[in-house]
């Protein structure tokens, strides 16, 4: 009868096991002894002192990408360049002219939270950013 | 009509407002966010191994691999290599494109006779595309979710991350792997309800995991695309997770606590169930055994000695009638006491007949 | 959680109706929850020039050396981050000086007026009236503004040049490499483009939005008029009417309008 | 107007009616299976039947010549007559012709001007019901003559052969002895 | 016209529609034709097998041991225990239909529990009841949940499915080629008739063949005496054939090489013919090249009917090869042409009843190639015997002697999906006739159909589902014998030369089947052998009856 300790294949099924569980926990040791908080965005006194961006800050949070995204679309298609919100204040639609008026730094302020989350925008494949061309 | 995909489409409606509902109560977030997602993965883990291992417990008495191809013998004939393999490489080639590639589904042909007799073979493509489909948007979307676990994200996860988007259509970009998994998983399901001999065999445990990865997918999408979430939140709270070190994000909503248990309950249900296919495709004896067994002996831990009806046993019955036949024997009878006469009778009562 | 589990019937709905919907847009003008007052709104600048068909004329007299015509390349490249690369065949162009020849093909003969034959003629994108380059955009990443601007949204661009084929003029230049280090001095207002990416003249759209005219009719000296083609009294019309113009292969059909005065 | 002029063009129709009727005598999960596979190698009880009725209707509609309905005729017997259906319902789906014209045609057929028509297709059909009898009952006959041969075949022919099985034989035994048994009896002889 | 029935409607009023249940709740009928007949007690009780008795599948009792659910349960978890396979197979199939349209028996019968898929869920459900964690909690909320995870008590109706299903396969692995997992269905098969033999559930035509071969060392039980009269037969039928006499030799030691074939080919036609051909063949080689061969008495019998019950009675009948090699201190063993015995050889024999140490590694003494595949099982098949013998140029042969066959050949399941004896027997075919025409490519090679006849269902009782599963094959056939006239069915297993005899008389009468080794001879010019006029089967060839007018 066979033994219920033994194991056959031991060898191969150990090595399989250990590269699997491996696998599946190595983000612990990816991270190990590295706390990883989310980052904190630091604002330029300008942006400090207009307290609010073009929404509010929740909804610019989650959906700055989707306001970006209707401003190219309405700037270059409809040519409509001025954008009133909701509560009636109006703003050049422009990444570059509005956007990073206030928010100078880029590396500080879009970079952190992109890198974070590892999202890479290809806005600046085109958009410039002004502290990058110095 | 089979309804077990209602019974599983229940339970995971059930599960799902579970979720939604449950992070609303008090210490709902702790239960969903960490509890619950550290005992499905350590079951996943732990369950996962104890069933390998479980197998690997067991002998393997016999060298049975399926061969589909021919086999190695005469050095003038090609033999199949990875269909039939002789060697451990052959192996280790054949397995690789049975768990990468499904081999063996690709293998699927039919034929047709057209206009007239004429014969035209078609590629018998469907499940084959559509599991490959599945399998491959599922690992990928799993790998893409290594970005929320790791901190800083390796530059080959930034790479995956652009190839899937490579369309870069929508905004958030559309990941291909995302619509391909929901789209998958939805063929996989439609197939069996449509194809009336699969649903015949279909179980309420295949439609679950099935409606399960749905859910998953569907709440992934929606987080994604529609809803929003805090993204940084949210990665706070899984390196949390990771780092042991743990953090509620702010303002996440039940879609979030949804996904996770979801996901969770995927993990925690996986070593219990035929999900295990995973681990057992590399066990499977059929496939990941050489095929040399001609020429290696194999040996079975449990072999057992049997009663065997030896030569000599058989001699003794037959030994006259061996003699007479003038087949050579062991032993030659001896002569026939003569009170004994009950042998030779019978070839004399024979010749008497004649 | 009150807020999201509203948002979430609401996506429910619109998954309902289908992922594939255009629900970017749906999103953004569904969004009043968001504590806002009223539904955000776009416009037009105040000061913008507006035209139903913008058009130019080019008054050739005017420009009679290659020299005349530098200032409004180079202003061009300047404002609108145009990279210089060595080799020919990269070239970028969009506003650039052509040989009569290639200019006027159909009007050239052997006997032509020897100064004609030599001099260089200031060519951009026509901004055709039915351009062939934006049917050919699979993508309509080209397309015709409402005030007759053929105009490119780089974002959509896949870079398949099925309009570079399409264009008669050869308004069109394609990035084979990644533009930025080879513009010389950047502006920061304009954006560059990135590799694998066609561009052209967007008749100073940019400049048109807040009030100013386009870059190389600033810088012209008169030699270069622009207007509403469709205002019968502008001044446009009025230097059409009283100059013998032609248009660059006019028997295409395409409608340039860009006029030129010989 | 004949009833050919009728049943012609709606020939594809009215086959495959009569292959989905014929078919949902198997049981439901396999029903599909056997009208959507194609493939006559993975398929031959789909294909066959199919091919088959599609000849048996062109018969139909030309006369009667009995050499061929029987060759068509007689794959589907063969099959049906060896999966354990009732006698009756390995031949019942013959009769399933009549609702697939019907079903088609409906109340097309009923002109009176047909019925004479009707009347002699429909008596087409029970002629080949009887047919599909007949093959039937030998193809049944072929099976027990089967397994009766069978054993005789494998062995028995052999021995009778090898003259292990002592029959007596119906001539003269002036050939030269065959077996050694007799061979023996001989010599001793 | 409302109130009239409809033929459909009159139909089910002679018999029932068939019902559109689920499997679970489908409950088996034992239908007549489709099964063979309970095993003679004294048959399984010669060999020493469980609870001999008379019982007859079609009555209600089964005459089964009070405690058979214990036997069972006991059994299967014995089982569990010892076969990885097993285990697996049970664990991990994720019911994708891939193997469902590809078993010959669902595909001829349309029965949707011979989906292979379903003949291993039959077991896979009590399984699931009896021996996962899952399934004993399930259990336990309540029955009716039981069913939704596929899970249900054995019970004796359960029991008479399995054994119904369990001898409606042939255990030729064909869904294992398409299985994403491998999973093999044979394996399944194995293993439950493994439990249906504890409790005493076999079928005669298994059973009996079984203590035949235990015995007598063939199927039939027949003497060694009469063994020795039909060879001596055949070499006067070879005699009259040839007018060259042949002499075989039987149990002699000190011979270089065994010769073992199935008994089917001594004692069965057309595999006789066959059997005339390895004579004509050793005589051959023994009249040029001196090969020294012997046949045995003792080990007369290649095919192993105890593999269709048990793992224990197939060592058990198995172990007489390498005791005769070893009594008779051959070098190594040559084996005919046979099926399940090659599955045996090539995949159990060596590790039952090995190692052979006592033999020598085989090399051919004519051509001198090592058969290096056969190292340590020391026993090499007669195909690749004859191909090295050919392509060495050793066998004078005269394909134009089978010039009046259009042949086709069929892989035979155990060959080609066990051992992968593809391209042997067809360069062999090749190289002695001159019409050779294949096959639709998925029906041959690997993905061969059986013969429908396979692992012990060879029985005349069970004709009916002999000949639902004979029907794909013979389908294939009848396609090459209207599309090139093909008139004969080749093959290497003597299963396939009786099944597929009885099959093609139904299906496709205009063809013949015969074996690889009966064609060679047919070929093969013996030294001095008269000019041929009749081939093995003493029929006269055609184009040769006018020599001896001339």
């Amino acid at each position: 009868m066979p033994n219920n300790q033994t194991m056959y294949d031991k060898g191969k099924v150990v090595v399989g096991l250990c590269i699997f569980v491996i696998l599946v926990t190595f983000p612990v040791w990816y991270n190990l002894g590295k706390a990883a908080p989310a980052p904190e965005l630091v604002l330029s006194d300008k942006a400090k002192a207009a307290k609010e961006c073009v929404e509010e800050t929740s909804y610019m949070k989650a959906e700055h990408m989707q306001i970006l995204d209707v401003w190219r679309d309405t700037v270059v298609r409809d040519a409509k360049r001025v954008y009133v919100n909701s509560k009636g204040k109006e703003y050049e639609m422009s990444l570059s002219n509005t956007c990073l008026d206030c928010h100078v730094e880029k590396a500080q302020f879009c970079d952190k939270c992109h890198d974070y989350a590892s999202v890479t925008p290809y806005c600046w494949d085109c958009h410039i950013d002004p502290k990058e061309m110095k | 009509m089979n309804l077990n995909y209602l019974y599983s489409l229940i339970v995971v409606i059930v599960l799902f407002l579970l979720a939604y509902v449950g992070v609303a109560l008090p210490g709902g977030k702790t239960l969903f966010g960490v509890i619950i997602p550290y005992l499905a993965i350590i079951t996943f883990i732990v369950g996962f191994c104890l069933r390998v291992v479980g197998w690997a417990r067991l002998p393997v008495p016999f060298r049975i691999p399926t061969t589909c191809g021919q086999q190695k013998s005469l050095p003038w004939i090609k033999s199949a290599n990875i269909d039939n393999p002789s060697t451990t490489g052959g192996v280790i080639l054949r397995m690789i494109l049975e768990i990468v590639f499904f081999r063996s589904l690709f293998r699927n042909t039919k034929c047709e006779l057209k206009e007239g007799d004429k014969l035209s073979y078609e590629w018998e493509k469907w499940l084959w595309m559509g599991s490959l489909a599945f399998h491959w948007a599922f690992f990928t979307v799993l790998v893409r979710h290594m970005r929320f676990f790791l901190e800083p994200v390796p530059a080959c996860l930034q790479l995956l991350d652009k190839l899937d988007g490579f369309l870069q259509i929508a905004l958030p970009g559309l990941m291909l792997s995302g619509a391909v998994l929901l789209a998958a998983v939805i063929f996989l399901f439609l197939r069996r309800l449509w194809i009336p001999h699969v649903r015949y065999i279909s179980l309420a445990s295949d439609f679950f995991p099935l409606f399960l990865i749905m859910g998953i997918a569907i709440t992934g999408i929606l987080m994604r695309y529609f809803t929003k979430v805090d993204i940084v939140g949210i990665k706070e709270f899984t390196m949390g997770l990771v780092t042991f070190n743990f953090h509620i994000p702010e303002g996440v909503g039940g879609l979030f606590y949804t996904h996770l248990f979801f996901v969770s309950i995927l993990f925690a249900y996986f070593p219990f169930s035929k999900l295990m296919h995973l681990g057992g495709i590399f066990m499977s004896p059929t496939r990941n055994l050489t095929t040399n067994s001609r020429e290696k002996r194999h040996a079975n831990p449990w072999n057992y000695p049997v009663k065997v009806h030896t030569y000599q046993q058989y001699e003794d019955e037959f030994r006259e009638k061996m003699v007479e036949a003038g087949l050579p024997v062991e032993k030659m009878p001896e002569p026939e006491p003569p009170e004994e006469p009950v042998a030779p009778e019978e070839p004399e009562d024979s010749e008497e007949k004649e | 959680m009150k807020s999201s589990r509203r948002s979430f019937l609401k996506i429910a709905g619109v998954s309902a109706l289908g992922l594939g919907a255009k629900p970017i847009i749906d999103v953004f003008a569904a969004s009043d929850e968001h504590g806002a007052a009223s539904k955000p709104q776009t416009m037009k600048g105040k000061q913008a020039f507006i035209a139903k068909r913008w058009g130019m004329v080019i008054d050739t007299r005017k420009l009679t050396s290659e020299k005349d015509l530098e200032p409004m390349i180079e202003i061009c490249r300047k404002i609108h981050n145009v990279p210089e690369f060595e080799e020919k065949r990269h070239e970028i162009k969009w506003i650039w000086a052509e040989e009569f020849k290639h200019t006027f093909p159909t009007q050239e003969h052997a006997f032509l007026d020897e100064k004609v034959e030599h001099s260089s003629f200031l060519t951009l994108c026509n901004h055709c009236e039915k351009p062939a380059c934006v049917r050919a955009c699979p993508t309509k990443a080209t397309f015709k503004r409402q005030d007759g601007i053929v105009i490119m949204d780089f974002h959509r661009c896949i870079g398949c040049r099925f309009c570079m084929a399409a264009c008669p003029y050869g308004s069109r230049s394609f990035n084979f490499r990644d533009p930025r280090p080879f513009i010389k001095e950047i502006n920061l207002k304009f954006p560059t483009r990135m590799k694998g990416v066609v561009e052209k003249c967007n008749f100073c759209a940019e400049r048109l939005a807040v009030g100013q005219p386009p870059a190389c009719v600033e810088v012209s000296d008169g030699a270069m008029i622009y207007g509403d083609l469709d205002n019968p009294n502008s001044e446009i019309r009025d230097v059409l009417r009283s100059n013998f113009t032609i248009r660059r292969k006019p028997a295409l059909g395409a409608g340039p309008s860009v006029f030129y005065i010989v | 107007m004949r009833l050919n002029d009728l049943l012609i063009p709606k020939k594809t129709a009215i086959i495959k009616k009569w292959f989905a009727l014929a078919i949902d005598t198997y049981p439901a999960d396999t029903a599909k299976f056997l009208k959507s596979q194609k493939d006559p190698f993975a398929n031959p009880v789909g294909r066959t039947i199919y091919r088959g009725l599609e000849a048996l209707f062109d018969e139909l509609l030309k006369g009667m010549d009995i050499e061929n309905i029987t060759s068509h005729l007689d794959p589907i017997i063969r099959i049906r007559a060896v999966q354990n259906f009732s006698p009756s319902r390995a031949i019942r789906f013959i009769f399933f012709l009549k609702t697939a014209i019907n079903k088609s045609l409906g109340k097309e057929i009923f002109q009176e001007q047909l019925i004479k028509d009707w009347q002699l297709f429909e008596s087409k059909i029970d002629e080949l019901s009887l047919i599909a009898f007949n093959l039937y009952t030998q193809c049944k006959e072929k099976l027990f003559e089967l397994k009766a041969n069978e054993i005789k075949n494998r062995t028995f022919k052999a021995f009778e052969r090898a003259g292990l099985v002592s029959e007596i034989p119906a001539e003269a035994p002036n050939l030269e002895p065959i077996n050694h048994i007799t061979k023996e009896a001989s010599d001793d002889v | 016209m409302s109130d009239v029935p409809t033929p459909e409607e009159l139909l089910s009023s002679i018999e029932p529609k068939p019902s559109a249940t689920g499997w679970m709740d489908t409950p088996v009928e034992i239908k007549k034709g489709m099964y063979c007949y309970a095993s003679n007690p004294k048959s399984v009780e010669y060999v020493g097998l469980p609870y001999p008795r008379q019982w007859n599948p079609k009555d209600d009792d089964w005459q089964l041991p009070e405690n058979w659910q214990e036997i069972i349960s006991k059994g299967f978890r014995e089982r569990l225990d010892r076969f990885r396979s097993v285990k697996i197979f049970m664990d991990i199939c994720v019911r994708c239909g891939a193997c469902a349209d590809k078993c010959h028996f669902f595909i001829g019968s349309g029965d949707p529990k011979n989906m292979p898929v379903l003949r291993a869920e039959l077991l896979r459900s009590v399984y699931r009841n009896d021996f996962t964690t899952v399934g004993k909690i399930i259990g336990s909320i309540g029955k009716n949940f039981k069913k939704v995870i596929g899970a249900r008590e054995l019970t004796l109706d359960v029991l008479k499915e399995w054994w119904y299903y369990l001898f409606q396969c042939s255990e030729c692995r064909r869904c294992s080629v398409f299985c994403p997992y491998g999973i093999y269905t044979a394996e399944i098969t194995i293993f439950g008739r493994e439990l249906l033999n504890l409790i005493g559930l076999n079928i005669d035509w298994v059973a009996t063949p079984v203590s035949n071969c235990y015995r007598t060392g063939n199927h039939l039980g027949i003497q060694p005496h009469a063994y020795k009269d039909m060879m001596d037969f055949f070499t006067d039928d070879i005699e009259d054939i040839t007018g060259v006499r042949v002499d075989p030799s039987f149990n002699r030691k000190g011979a270089e090489i065994l010769f073992i074939t199935p008994s089917g080919d001594v004692f069965a036609d057309p595999g006789t013919f066959t059997c005339m051909g390895y004579m004509m063949l050793f005589h051959f080689l023994q009249e040029k090249y001196g090969f020294d061969i012997t046949w045995s008495t003792y080990a007369s019998e290649g095919g192993n009917f105890g593999f269709f019950t048990s793992h224990e009675t197939m060592k058990r009948l198995n172990a007489k090869m390498y005791a005769e090699a070893k009594r008779l201190g051959v070098k190594w063993i040559l084996g005919g042409e046979c099926g399940h015995m090659w599955r045996i050889v090539h995949q159990y024999m060596d590790t039952m009843n090995g190692p052979a140490d006592f033999l020598e590694e085989p090399v051919s003494p004519i051509t001198g190639t090592k058969f290096e595949n056969a190292k340590a099982t020391k026993m090499v098949h007669i195909a690749e015997f004859m191909a090295d013998l050919i392509k060495h140029d050793k066998l004078d042969l005269d394909p134009s002697r089978n010039d009046h066959l259009r042949v086709t050949y069929h892989d035979s399941c155990n060959t080609s999906r066990v051992m992968g004896l593809l391209e042997e027997p067809r360069y062999v075919i090749e190289n002695v006739c001159n019409n050779f025409y294949e096959m639709p490519v998925n029906c041959i090679r690997e993905q061969t159909f059986c013969c429908g006849s396979g692992s012990g269902l060879n029985a005349g009782e069970n004709m009916e589902l002999r000949m639902q599963g004979g029907l794909p094959r013979a389908n294939a056939v009848k396609y090459v014998h209207e599309k090139h006239d093909v008139n004969m069915l080749a093959c290497i297993c003597a299963i396939d030369r009786a099944a597929l005899t009885t099959s093609m008389e139904y299906w496709v009468p205009e063809v013949e089947v015969t074996g690889l080794t009966e064609m060679v001879s047919n070929a093969l010019i013996l030294p001095g052998e008269r000019e041929r006029d009749m081939n093995l089967r003493s029929e006269e060839l055609p184009g040769m009856e006018g020599d001896d007018a001339e």
